[in-house]
């Protein structure tokens, strides 16, 4: 048994506005499951479900066999270790207040990892990222978009948890680091086996990293499966309708 | 249906828009209403009252003197009043609604003769039975319009036992026990139209006074001021006035804006600061010793003040002369002992206290506090006669505190310090007020055993004072008061401040008055010009 | 020193670059030459943030302006156009209709923007006042230029250019806020204001960038038929390569890379985007993810390219494109 | 995106290519403008004047000589003149605004405690802890500042120690919703969510993470309302509800000085500037400790 | 459809408003009634005996439990009828009216120039030249932060004691209610209580047309080719709806400041009436006087709401 995140019916409105209408899915370890929509389609709502920032109003989320909805409070701090997230603004992912290396000081404090490991924690950290110990002693507005995110990646990582929630998490940067994210997250997956749930609205991207895909619309789930089947043959019109934007879009 | 909506939008914001330019010339036009026609010979004069009294004939009396001399003087009338045509002499009793009288020989029947030709300014005729009829609803609690705030008053009413028409002009006064200020306080016994108070009972008295006085009442505003205007068939000489509007400023410092802006023509309580500057500005300054005593009333029956050195000890240790001088500018004479030079009571003799802080402190000691004491006292901060309370206090209370007397001061307005008094735990250890004791009848709140609000008891002092009541001799009742206040000056049963000459400002064009040795101001002979 | 390689046509790199595209004898629309904008940041110094660019248009051509977020390229666009942001210094000379648009007073300056130049801006949701009902917003524009004689010829217009953008309740719509249109339907509106006086040239500048996917897509379609219908001059700011792909579809349209406040490759659409020279934007198209790269092997834009500092003016590669090649600092200083 | 932003960014890649990275931050005092380091230099010379107050060479603030009343300024003895009481005006002024800095920042203080927990809780909570709070609040907020002050100071009656209570309870609704608005802007920004999504406690969340970010502007915020609250204690002290008399307060010198409102204007006008000048010093260093909040990039 | 969500959002802020007005009131109840005292007393007066107290207060309702007389005070308290003064000797109601008027009068007047003062500031603020927006910035700070009654004593000082141009207080020369004299005497006052509103005001322009300018708006109005004027109508009218909710508050500010600005000028007023009752503890007024200006506040409050539902569309019809 190696799926690590799982959901089942999971509904849940916010008003008259229903935003997810009964969405099921699973995530091995090690694999990636990208959620595509266009904006409304509920893929931001399901992913602060699986982390418990919402409470869906039914449906069951399994979290390594846990069932998530069901935890008591230390009971969630401690499952909450094990799933994280990387967001997706990155003048917004770091507390401006704090420098880099208190950033990530504070995750491995709420991570329980001995203190007297945390200096070369972080140094280990930064360089599985790719950014030198230097930035530690720089405060968030004066890292680029691209370091800021990898810090927060960074952060995600520290105690190896099973999954990452990526919440646009590559859509706020310039294409050229969108792309050393992207080879960032590659790599990570290939050397620790972490499983991500990757939201995106860039069909291009999502191709590009996910093993299976889930395409929402307007809260219901109109495809899945394996990317490729996905995508080389749409049942849906409204995955059909977004392949082909992405086509007229893609350089030829 | 939707581009409806803005447009509605936009012509309610017009509409509001108009409403509130309406309002604003609404507004604008009532400030302004009432005006109307301007009025040559009136007269706006800024009082110290902080607020209006109920206009209904003893109720004038809750905003003390200044009340009755501003506002019940001028509407209404007693059978007597206070002569204050001559400004060298204290006042004595003169005719009013009454021209003449006749005292029975053992001095309980007294017999009025009533002025003829007198109305009301309702019309109504002021007859024997007009003061029956008022006299009834002050002592019947069962006439319909008795109401009990009235005869706290009246405490000349608790003599009279009957009152009895002779025939419509001659009225009899039967009193239960010999009195010898019955006219004298029978000055303030107001009367109010019987068919006025038949129709709209006290409440419309309250609001609407009608009596025979020199003046009409016109209109008020609440908190603001209230206007009376000439009674053209005024009984008497008619006054030279068409107009007196009393507006109430109880901030010193205002009245001298009001004043030097012309807003006003007359200020009560004249800032002595302001003296110079309003002299030098071209007005008029008046004052006139007269029997009122500036002092702070001591709690005798509580520590520290049972004991009779720490009064004296308060006595000594004040510069009665720093404050007068200095910081009144002569607008008041040093009080040495209870009763004012102005007083026909007087001795000076009787002076005992001069300004001696060693004997103060000495005194101190020998009462066994000589690490000083610490009081609270409670005084008044505007209002009839209080002169410039706050800062003679905050004075004296540097005074004091040299010779270890530590004082806190606790202000309170007029009708707040008789509340807080009443209920009778004010947790002050003095208190600060101003009064005439021309009517040594009504000492009895201030200094007679039990009925006392301070506590001051002396059987001697009453003993006299009583004696005196019923004393018809002036010479020898004077005599008596005399050695009354000789007795209370002794026992320190005050601490004697000041007496105040009453300082009035006034524009230039305000002619023809002379200030009396009095409380009381006579505004028939007072003009504009 | 200048950036002669696209000063006009005369001096563009290659002989025959446009030919069968415009008759010779056309003139440019808009010639911007020698461009510099500099701001001035904390402590007084002046950073330039667009440095010595030139950019011609002529009708009926989209021209790309490829960059990344700080790259200069807004700044440009804005600043050819009289726009420049508030406290900007703009150094060079924006040629239009024999006018310098960076000398000219504001006030002739406001007879060409929005008349003859139009804008198409970014964000749809804060481009047009959410106070005013759209119809209102786009017959003040004709308003304002003179466009129409009276109330009914102005909402005759005012329709007429709703349906032109494709909008298919234009009566409705036009009675509507901003807020209660869709965001595609706000930018439709926007491109109808930036077009309702039939301009030379219309700047969009990311038109598509604060929408969906799809919708961008159809909105940026809608230029480029717009582009056909009205022959106007485009000036189109990406910084994705696929809408520049999708808006640079015609042969004589052309795509300008920006590094840094420099234009460092320029050429037809074709050439650009399929036979890149310029190792940044050869990197910048490999860096478009999609299945065919395998996972963790994006390319990423070199850090010496990043870190160049000084670039050399357009070298003609081929007709019609050039690239710029670095400089060391000598070489700068020398040039 | 505007020009300036881009240029921004322009200097974000900057690092990027320098090739050894050094971060520093300027003190935040020399952030502050030129005005504001101007205000607190002031306050920094008025708070040790009037800590120093029983030691300086100034004459008995609560006695002087009825012979020499409103003096003029400029007089031998009395620099500033007398007050009605003969007592020196610099000595006055000074003991005066001791009293009223305690007025003045010890609510503030008390007050920021208090509504720092409040509006953070209530903010980082949300849901009913906060409708609850935040209606609570917004009641107080239909108040007019001074009115509620004034009920206040009657219901607890007069002296030092009530009237700080007072104003300690008319100033907690305005530093919590503050704090809360500063929240709720950061609530949802993605590092809190990271945080939320860490595992760590609410309270760990709150002292670490949103504290230090609200804290700044809170304080900024603070800072002002002293100025506003020395204005509040002076109205109260000059309608009678402040410190009682002969201890000199702000308000009450400004009533007693109205004595001399005809006779010496200039005398009277003393107490005002020294309100004026107090109530207007906090708020400019309050805004410069925002602008160097905001200097700092931190947060804008 | 559109009108339900206007009614809606009328009918929400009136019940809130009605709500917060229902606290407010018992705030002030629980205030005044906290301050120890015998209201029997001081209607009777000190001759009274106990048991006539005794039985004034159960006919005052004063031996009912606190919760009840409450109920009671503000039942009365809605019909008018806020209870007898006794400082005043008269119905309280009657007391507020004249006051109520003056008050407006002044506050009308104050927010008129406040008005003027934010546009004049706020323009000034946001104009092309440095040093304009320098000035601007410091006259606001100055503005903002001075206490509205040292305001009100440095201009009767300054232009009707040293310089009398202005009268000293009241609100009309005697026997003289022409719009000018009335206005000679609301100036002063008026201006004291203005300038942190007007600077308020001016900030929240400034905020807004800067906003303005950072989002898409100005620079896509300007690219429109619209003219200088056109754009400040644009502006502005964006700017309207919080300058409106500003103001707003900002009578809040007014209402505060005339405690003592209307003190300070003579003038009649509510301020002056609550100021008055304070020095005669005269609790019933301060009850109902307290309790009025804080319903006026939170009915201005109401009534910028409201005005701004009909000025932004986006309340109007929208999705707040």
């Amino acid at each position: 048994m190696n799926t690590v995140l799982a959901a089942e019916d999971v509904v849940k409105s916010f008003g008259a506005f229903t935003a997810l209408h009964g969405v099921s899915f699973s995530l091995e370890r090690g694999k990636t499951l990208g959620v595509v929509g266009e904006s409304g389609s509920g893929k931001s709502t399901l992913g602060r479900i699986v982390m418990r920032l919402l409470s869906p109003d039914s449906g069951r989320v399994w979290l390594g066999g846990e069932d998530l909805l069901a935890l008591g409070r230390s009971q969630l701090r401690a499952a909450r270790r094990r799933i994280q997230l990387v967001p997706q603004d990155p003048r917004n992912a770091l507390n401006p207040t704090m420098t880099v290396r208190q950033n990530l000081y504070f995750q491995l404090r709420a991570q329980n990892v001995p203190r007297k490991t945390w200096a070369s924690t972080v140094e280990r950290l930064l360089d599985q990222v790719s950014l030198p110990p230097d930035y530690l002693h720089a405060f968030p507005h004066e890292l680029s978009g691209g370091q800021a995110q990898r810090v927060a990646i960074s952060r995600a990582i520290a105690n190896n948890p099973d999954v990452l929630v990526c919440d646009e998490a590559v859509s706020a940067l310039d294409k050229s680091v969108q792309a050393q994210v992207l080879n960032t997250f590659a790599d990570l997956q290939a050397s620790t086996g972490v499983a991500m749930f990757f939201i995106s609205h860039d069909l291009a991207v999502v191709e590009h990293i996910s093993d299976d895909v889930l395409v929402l619309n307007r809260g219901r789930t109109v495809e899945s499966g394996a990317t490729r089947d996905v995508l080389a043959d749409p049942q849906d019109a409204y995955t059909r309708d977004l392949l082909t934007a992405r086509h007229l879009a893609a350089p030829s | 249906m939707h581009h409806a909506m803005p447009r509605g939008g936009r012509r309610r914001l017009l509409a509001l828009l108009a409403t509130v330019a309406a309002t604003a010339v609404v507004l604008t036009g009532c400030a302004s209403g009432g005006s109307g026609a301007a009025v040559k010979q009136e007269l706006v004069i800024g009082s110290q009252m902080a607020s209006l009294p109920s206009l209904d004939t003893g109720a004038i009396t809750s905003a003390g003197y200044e009340g009755q001399r501003l506002i019940g003087n001028l509407v209404y009338e007693g059978l007597t009043k206070r002569d204050v045509s001559d400004p060298t002499k204290p006042a004595g009793v003169g005719a009013a609604l009454a021209k003449s009288w006749d005292i029975s020989s053992d001095g309980l029947s007294y017999t009025f003769h009533l002025q003829k030709n007198v109305t009301f300014t309702d019309g109504t005729k002021f007859d024997a039975s007009a003061v029956i009829y008022n006299i009834h609803r002050y002592m019947d609690k069962n006439d319909p319009h008795y109401d009990p705030k009235l005869i706290t008053y009246y405490a000349v009413l608790a003599y009279v036992q009957d009152v009895k028409k002779v025939d419509d002009s001659t009225v009899t006064f039967t009193l239960n026990k010999p009195f010898a200020f019955f006219l004298a306080d029978l000055y303030n016994v107001y009367f109010a139209s019987p068919t006025s108070l038949d129709k709209f009972g006290s409440a419309g008295q309250a609001k609407k006074p009608v009596g025979t006085g020199p003046f009409i009442f016109d209109s008020e505003t609440p908190n603001q001021s209230i206007s009376f205007v000439k009674n053209q068939k005024y009984w008497g000489v008619v006054p030279k006035l068409d107009r007196i509007t009393v507006d109430l400023i109880p901030d010193p410092a205002a009245r001298t804006a009001a004043l030097r802006s012309g807003r006003v023509d007359w200020i009560e309580a004249a800032q002595p600061d302001d003296f110079t500057s309003l002299k030098a500005a071209g007005f008029a300054t008046t004052g006139n010793s007269f029997d009122w005593e500036w002092s702070w009333q001591l709690m005798t029956q509580e520590k520290p003040f049972n004991d009779i050195r720490v009064r004296q000890a308060m006595n000594f240790a004040i510069d009665r002369d720093a404050i007068a001088k200095d910081l009144l500018h002569g607008t008041a004479t040093p009080a040495y002992q209870m009763m004012a030079p102005a007083s026909l009571y007087y001795d000076k003799a009787n002076n005992i206290y001069n300004y001696d802080p060693a004997k103060a402190k000495q005194l101190l000691a020998d009462a066994g506090y000589s690490g000083g004491i610490d009081i609270t006292v409670g005084y008044i901060t505007s209002g009839s006669g209080s002169m410039q309370a706050k800062a003679m206090d905050e004075a004296l209370q540097a005074q004091l505190a040299k010779v270890n007397i530590r004082v806190t001061l606790a202000p309170v307005d007029f009708s707040g310090m008789y509340a807080k008094l009443g209920a009778g735990n004010t947790g002050w250890q003095a208190a600060n007020q101003a009064f005439s004791l021309e009517q040594p009848s009504s000492w009895g709140w201030t200094l007679q055993c039990g009925s006392s609000l301070f506590g001051y008891c002396n059987k001697g002092f009453d003993d006299l004072r009583s004696q005196a009541l019923v004393t018809t001799d002036d010479a020898a009742r004077a005599k008596l008061l005399t050695e009354a206040g000789s007795l209370q000056t002794k026992d320190a049963g005050w601490m004697y401040v000041v007496n105040d000459t009453a300082p009035r400002a006034m524009s230039a064009s305000v002619k023809g008055y002379v200030q009396p040795k009095s409380w009381w101001i006579d505004f028939n002979n007072v003009s504009m010009g | 020193m200048t950036d002669t390689a696209h000063r006009s046509r005369k001096t563009e790199v290659p002989d025959g670059a446009r030919a069968g595209q415009l008759p010779p004898e056309v003139p440019l629309v808009l010639d911007a030459t020698d461009v510099s904008v500099s701001f001035r940041g904390t402590g007084g110094r002046w950073s330039t943030v667009v440095d010595r660019v030139g950019l011609g248009f002529e009708r009926a051509q989209v021209t790309v302006l490829l960059g990344e977020s700080g790259s200069g390229k807004t700044v440009f666009a804005r600043s050819i156009t009289g726009m420049a942001p508030f406290g900007a210094r703009v150094d060079g000379t924006a040629i239009f209709d024999d006018r310098d648009l960076l000398k000219i007073s504001r006030r002739s300056l406001r007879t060409i923007q929005g008349d003859r130049i139009g804008m198409v801006p970014q964000d749809p949701n804060s481009s047009l006042d959410p106070m005013r009902r759209i119809g209102g917003q786009i017959i003040e524009t004709l308003e304002q230029h003179h466009r129409v004689e009276g109330r009914d010829a102005a909402h005759a217009r005012m329709i007429e250019l709703l349906t032109l953008v494709h909008i298919h309740e234009p009566e409705r719509v036009a009675r509507c806020y901003p807020h209660e249109v869709s965001g595609g339907m706000r930018q439709r509106v926007a491109i109808a204001i930036a077009i309702c006086c039939e301009p030379e040239l219309i700047v969009a500048d990311e038109p598509s960038s604060a929408l969906d996917a799809s919708v961008g897509v159809r909105v940026v379609q809608l230029l480029g038929d717009l582009r056909d219908r009205l022959s106007t001059a485009i000036l189109f700011i990406t910084h994705d390569i696929g809408i520049a792909a999708l808006i640079a579809n015609q042969p004589g349209d052309r795509v300008a890379v920006m590094l840094s406040g420099r234009i460092v490759e320029l050429g037809f659409a074709s050439q650009v985007l399929h036979n890149a020279h310029h190792p940044y934007t050869r990197a910048l198209i490999a860096a478009e993810p999609s299945v065919s790269v395998a996972r963790g092997h994006l390319a990423v834009v070199p850090d010496e390219v990043r870190s160049q500092r000084h670039w050399s003016d357009l070298i003609p590669v081929e007709p019609g494109h050039g690239v710029a090649r670095p400089l060391d600092n000598a070489e700068a200083g020398v040039a | 995106m505007t020009g300036l932003a881009s240029a921004n960014q322009g200097a974000a890649v900057a690092i990027d290519r320098a090739p050894k990275v050094r971060f520093r931050s300027r003190p935040v005092l020399s952030r502050m403008p030129l005005r504001s380091q101007v205000a607190l230099g002031v306050l920094l010379v008025l708070v040790i004047v009037v800590i120093l107050a029983p030691v300086l060479p100034l004459d008995n603030p609560l006695t002087g000589d009825l012979g020499s009343r409103l003096l003029p300024i400029g007089s031998v003895d009395h620099l500033l003149g007398t007050d009605s009481q003969g007592r020196d005006m610099i000595s006055r002024l000074v003991y005066a605004t001791r009293t009223s800095l305690i007025a003045g920042l010890v609510p503030i203080i008390i007050a920021t405690i208090i509504g720092l927990i409040i509006g953070t809780v209530a903010g980082l909570s949300g849901g009913l802890v906060n409708t609850i709070l935040m209606r609570a609040i917004d009641i107080l907020f239909a108040f007019p500042g001074v009115l509620l002050s004034l009920l206040l100071a009657i219901t607890l009656g007069v002296g030092l120690g009530t009237l700080i209570l007072a104003l300690t309870l008319v100033w907690i609704a305005p530093v919590a919703r503050i704090a809360e608005t500063e929240v709720a802007r950061i609530r949802d920004l993605d590092y809190i969510t990271a945080a939320r999504s860490s595992g760590s406690s609410f309270p760990g969340i709150l002292a670490r993470q949103v504290t230090p970010v609200t804290l700044p502007a809170v304080l900024a915020y603070s800072t002002s309302l002293v100025g506003a609250n020395v204005a509040i204690a002076g109205g109260l002290g000059f309608i009678g509800l402040g410190v009682p008399s002969p201890q000199p307060e702000l308000g009450s010198v400004l009533q007693e000085m109205q004595t001399a409102l005809y006779s010496d204007p200039l005398l009277s006008l003393e107490p005002v500037i020294v309100i004026l000048a107090l109530s207007m010093m906090f708020p400019l260093i309050g805004d410069g400790i925002r602008q160097a909040i905001n200097g700092r990039g931190g947060d804008s | 459809m559109r009108h339900n969500r206007l009614v809606r959002f009328i009918g929400s802020r009136l019940l809130l408003t009605v709500i917060t007005a229902f606290f407010v009131s018992m705030i002030v109840f629980f205030a005044v009634r906290a301050v120890p005292g015998d209201p029997a007393l001081n209607v009777l007066g000190l001759q009274s005996t106990a048991a006539d107290r005794e039985a004034l207060r159960r006919v005052m309702g004063l031996d009912q439990p606190l919760i009840v007389q409450f109920f009671n005070w503000l039942g009365h308290a809605i019909t008018g009828d806020f209870g007898y003064s006794y400082s005043q000797g008269r119905p309280v109601a009657s007391v507020i009216g004249p006051a109520l008027g003056n008050t407006l009068l002044l506050g009308l007047a104050a927010s008129i120039l406040a008005v003027i003062i934010g546009l004049a500031m706020g323009n000034a603020a946001t104009s092309r030249w440095r040093g304009l927006r320098r000035t601007t910035d410091w006259i606001e700070a100055v503005f903002l932060s001075a206490p509205q009654y040292t305001v009100a004593l440095i201009l009767l000082i300054c232009f009707a004691v040293l310089l009398p141009l202005f009268p000293a207080g009241g609100v009309s020369t005697r026997g003289n209610g022409s719009v000018t004299d009335i206005g000679s005497h609301l100036l002063l006052p008026a201006v004291a209580l203005a300038l942190a509103p007007g600077a308020q005001m001016a900030r929240s322009l400034k905020t807004s047309i800067s906003t303005l300018q950072a989002t898409e708006l100005l620079p896509s109005l300007r690219a429109r080719g619209l003219s200088p004027l056109r754009i400040t109508v644009h502006a502005h009218h964006n700017a309207l709806p919080p300058m409106v909710t500003v103001l707003g508050i900002q009578v809040g500010t007014m209402l505060g400041g005339a405690l003592f600005v209307e003190n300070i000028f003579s003038i009649p007023g509510l301020g002056a009436l609550v100021v008055q009752s304070v020095a005669l503890r005269d609790y019933t007024l301060i009850q109902a006087v307290s309790l009025l200006i804080a319903v006026i506040f939170i009915v201005v409050l109401l009534l910028a709401d409201l005005l701004n539902a009909l000025l932004d569309p986006r309340i109007r019809v929208g999705q707040l």
